[in-house]
């Protein structure tokens, strides 16, 4: 059913060496690698239909407008939902929080007003909400986590309350690999009156995901995470909810009127689509989930499940080595730590083998403290990952370990 | 080939690194923060008769960034300001390809770092450090 | 010297057939096609080199990272300024100057301030300072046209004033074909302690620019209408002032060190870079840049004004159809229209021959209410447009006049 | 193929618009604008006895918008409110490929609209002016 091998093929940047290695590239929650379809749809659509949107009555620009549509629908259904009035095409996850924190948060938020996150948040997820509290006087409430990366729900129930305002919360981490309860937090923060915000920049590359489900008010992931071009990615809100919001960015498009003194708006979700919008990466991006559902999300999802709990057993083999986040329900991410070995020297040392990790906060400097660390070492995987990566990556592991060992056996 | 990043040298320093430490009532401290990396870097210095008396740095980070504070230390220590201020331009200058690495110095084993752009701001993060340490203690 | 043909031979879109015709794209100033180049460029970076940036120290996120910063050293270098620090990648145009409306504009503009723009304006230097306006209390003055198009420069001498905080003014206008004196601005502008912000739109991709030398402090374009890619643009800022605005999004990058209670910023240009950015895009536009600059953009500006000069021509000698914009000094845009024939209709029967121009109040509806229109034709030329395609466009015109003029006499 | 488009009904309707004006304490008046081209138009009408007792339409635009609301004003003269609305509803299904055009009716010349998506709007723009104006009226 799912061949690895047939779907390597599609993404021509797993033939690259480096040096004399082939790629393994285990640092897909950075950026996914695209596939050739994607590709493809990007040199078809300027090669043979580009043109600015909307406002053009000739061939190419209707030609143009029906792809960028038709991604929008795509990605309406990706995340289950029928409300394309609802889906705000932006440049990734950061730019569609901050969107909500400007349009709803400037507009809505007052001194007393409160919105609860988490300790795990990324840094999209939290500096949107300490700009939007300093201009507004809101304050923020932090989830903690327990000592397994899972949230402290017991805190999130105290946490939520009549000053609530918004709950927002990582869907999946991009750390811990965690996946977080946030259909319970959507009821927590229903039951306040408070609106739910999920970041889904880790959980809609990689699991089924419905909006509807998840009960939540906005919903945010970026393309270039799942398969699709940089510099696109989506907001859905509820339309009503969407309706209610100042405009962010102003310019063409989102209006209906402009007088010298004054405007009106253009109807969802062009109210939130000023100017030119990233045209050919929304049909990119529309092409990354066609492949996606060529394949199955849930299929994705069991492939990586496995992936990870592979990794997670494999390198629990390494002596001293140091394993974040439960053991059990994880995405397919690792992160860990040596003792020895700093992160970054790490993935050097795994970059000269081909092997591509990440080390450093992972834009989490908070949960970083909270871990006791300054930086982990994380590898992360996707559709095209096989054990035989998981296999190299252990045993190059094993080796960095050796090499530092050998200079010395003092600590720094 | 990059296994050649990680000499003697480096590794010495980042083992046994020299003048670790902090220090009381120093005339110059100054932290500084990797953002790409979360490495961090303290360092101290006292100042006398416009001289590096004494010098020390702390922090944590990766085999790059400790060896090179702690030759930077070594290379220091005694300077005068003027000194100081030329060594770390010389190295900044070492470190972007524009001046050469001195033959016979600890330094030299730095040289390999140019080739990986993200971590020659390991490399000079502690220097950038105690520049910003001088330019405060102006005042 | 300036072969065209050879240039045609670039850009595939051009042997798109519409029905039986070659396509004569003349909707420029809308978006510009793209050449081999560039396509080239962003297929290379996705099959090659695609990673996430700056924070990875594997050998993909190494060449990803050099390939991004050497993209904004070109673009720096092609607007003739050494400030690498002062250049920041957006979306576009509309987002860089939002960018500037909200950390700039919000931070420093005040009840009883003035932002004197034009009645020229793209709706992208409008609606921003609109809302700017509404949210700090600060005033709108508008720099009147002339009958041929041109600013009214004695009325702006005595616009601009003590209560002036920021002029901003498109640098050519996308209907009118003018080419406005900035510079001029700049210095009445920095005589009252105001800044100049200059929107580039429709200069950067058909004049050389230095922003130097323009004496702006604010400098927006888009590299869809410069052969680059959808989804990129830049905002130059002079640095000393970018470094005391406020950051706009938050998220990742463009931070310095995050706490749960505040955080810090990182240097410039990275404090208004947050989240993944647009990398391949930065790329493509570095490519389109490469490209523009093959080409010499002296030898751009005279092919542009040749075109635009008999164009002007070629459509006066058609009976009763009016041409906007001043007679001279024009770049390669005419917007016009016929009595009898609605603008819509015209350009619907114009695709019809595979003449693409667009139609409707191009994003200016004050402008529009100026010259006493709802609505305009405008042909736009690029690097690629041929005198054979302006007659096709002028013959067209007389055919579709023809057509609507044989059902009846009647105006509506 | 295109030149299909424009037939001798719409430019016939374009250019000797039925109804055209404006009514004087009209109940209902909506005044709609196309963002995407800046065409507009205002729709007015007398409800008498829950009918559409008069109605007359005004604006500028293209050959489409305008046609299509001449087309309109006749379409929904004397009609009840009730079948005003189902007329709307119909119109806009027809519109998008839903419903067929009636073979005998002027309206049919719109057929040939639905292949240029950008021009549907300028087609539906008096209908939906008059939707929102029933919608307002009932308040
Ligand atoms: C003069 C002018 N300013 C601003 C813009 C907005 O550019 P963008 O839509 O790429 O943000 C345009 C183009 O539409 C323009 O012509
Ligand atoms: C959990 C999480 N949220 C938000 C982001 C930000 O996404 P982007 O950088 O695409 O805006 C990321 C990725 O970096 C992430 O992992």
């Amino acid at each position: 059913m799912y061949d690895v091998e047939e779907i390597r093929h599609h993404f021509p940047i797993l033939e690259r060496r480096i040096g004399d290695r082939r790629l393994v590239y285990l640092d897909n929650a950075a950026t996914s690698q695209k596939p050739r379809q994607v590709i493809e749809a990007l040199t078809d659509y300027y090669e043979h239909h580009n043109a600015n949107i909307h406002r053009g009555v000739h061939h190419l620009a209707e030609e143009a407008t029906v792809a960028y549509e038709a991604a929008r629908r795509k990605i309406a259904h990706f995340l289950d939902t029928p409300d394309t009035a609802g889906l705000v095409f932006t440049r990734g996850t950061t730019e569609a929080i901050n969107l909500v924190a400007y349009a709803w948060g400037r507009k809505f938020l007052r001194e007393g007003d409160e919105v609860v996150i988490t300790e795990a948040e990324h840094h999209s997820n939290l500096v949107p909400w300490q700009l939007a509290a300093q201009a507004t006087g809101a304050k923020l409430r932090f989830i903690p986590i327990l000592e397994d990366g899972t949230l402290d729900m017991e805190e999130a129930e105290r946490l939520i309350g009549a000053r609530t305002r918004l709950v927002g919360c990582i869907h999946a981490s991009n750390v811990l690999a965690t996946i977080n309860p946030v259909e319970r937090l959507a009821e927590l923060a229903h039951e306040n009156d408070a609106l739910m915000l999920v970041d889904g920049a880790q959980s809609a590359p990689h699991l089924p995901v419905s909006v509807e489900a998840l009960g939540c008010d906005f919903f945010a992931c970026s393309g270039h995470k799942m398969l699709g071009p940089t510099g696109v990615g989506v907001l859905w809100g509820k339309p009503e909810i969407l309706e209610e919001m100042d405009p962010f960015l102003g310019g063409g498009e989102m209006i209906r009127e402009v007088h010298l003194d004054h405007s009106t708006w253009n109807d969802l979700p062009y109210k939130f689509e000023a100017g030119t919008m990233n045209v050919a990466q929304a049909v990119g991006l529309g092409a990354a989930v066609d492949y996606l559902e060529s394949l199955g999300m849930e299929n994705v999802r069991e492939h990586e499940r496995r992936l990870g709990e592979y990794a997670y057993r494999r390198l629990s083999e390494i002596e001293d080595l140091t394993l974040y986040g439960p053991k059990r329900e994880r995405t397919g991410i690792v992160s860990f730590s040596l003792p020895d070995v700093h992160p970054h020297d790490l993935s050097q040392l795994l970059d000269e083998e081909g092997i591509a990790i990440r080390s450093g906060h992972h834009c989490t400097q908070p949960l970083m403290r909270r871990l006791g660390v300054a930086a982990t070492a994380r590898a992360s995987f996707y559709v095209y990952n096989t054990e035989e990566e998981i296999d190299a990556l252990a045993s190059a592991i094993v080796r960095a370990r050796e090499f530092f060992g050998a200079f010395s056996g003092a600590k720094p | 080939m990059m296994r050649e990043l990680y000499t003697q040298v480096i590794m010495d320093h980042y083992q046994r690194p020299r003048n670790r430490g902090t220090l009381e009532g120093a005339d110059l401290e100054e932290h500084l923060l990797n953002p790409l990396c979360g490495d961090e870097v303290t360092v101290y210095a006292h100042l006398r008769d416009g001289k590096v008396a004494d010098v020390k740095f702390d922090g944590r980070g990766c085999s790059i960034s400790q060896a090179s504070a702690s030759m930077m230390t070594e290379r220091l220590m005694g300077r005068s300001r003027e000194e100081a201020e030329k060594e770390i331009r010389t190295f900044k200058a070492m470190m972007i390809g524009e001046k050469e690495f001195p033959a016979m110095d600890d330094l030299a084993a730095l040289k390999g770092v140019i080739q990986y752009p993200s971590r020659i701001k390991c490399a000079t993060l502690a220097w950038t450090a105690f520049q910003n340490g001088l330019d405060n203690a102006e005042n």
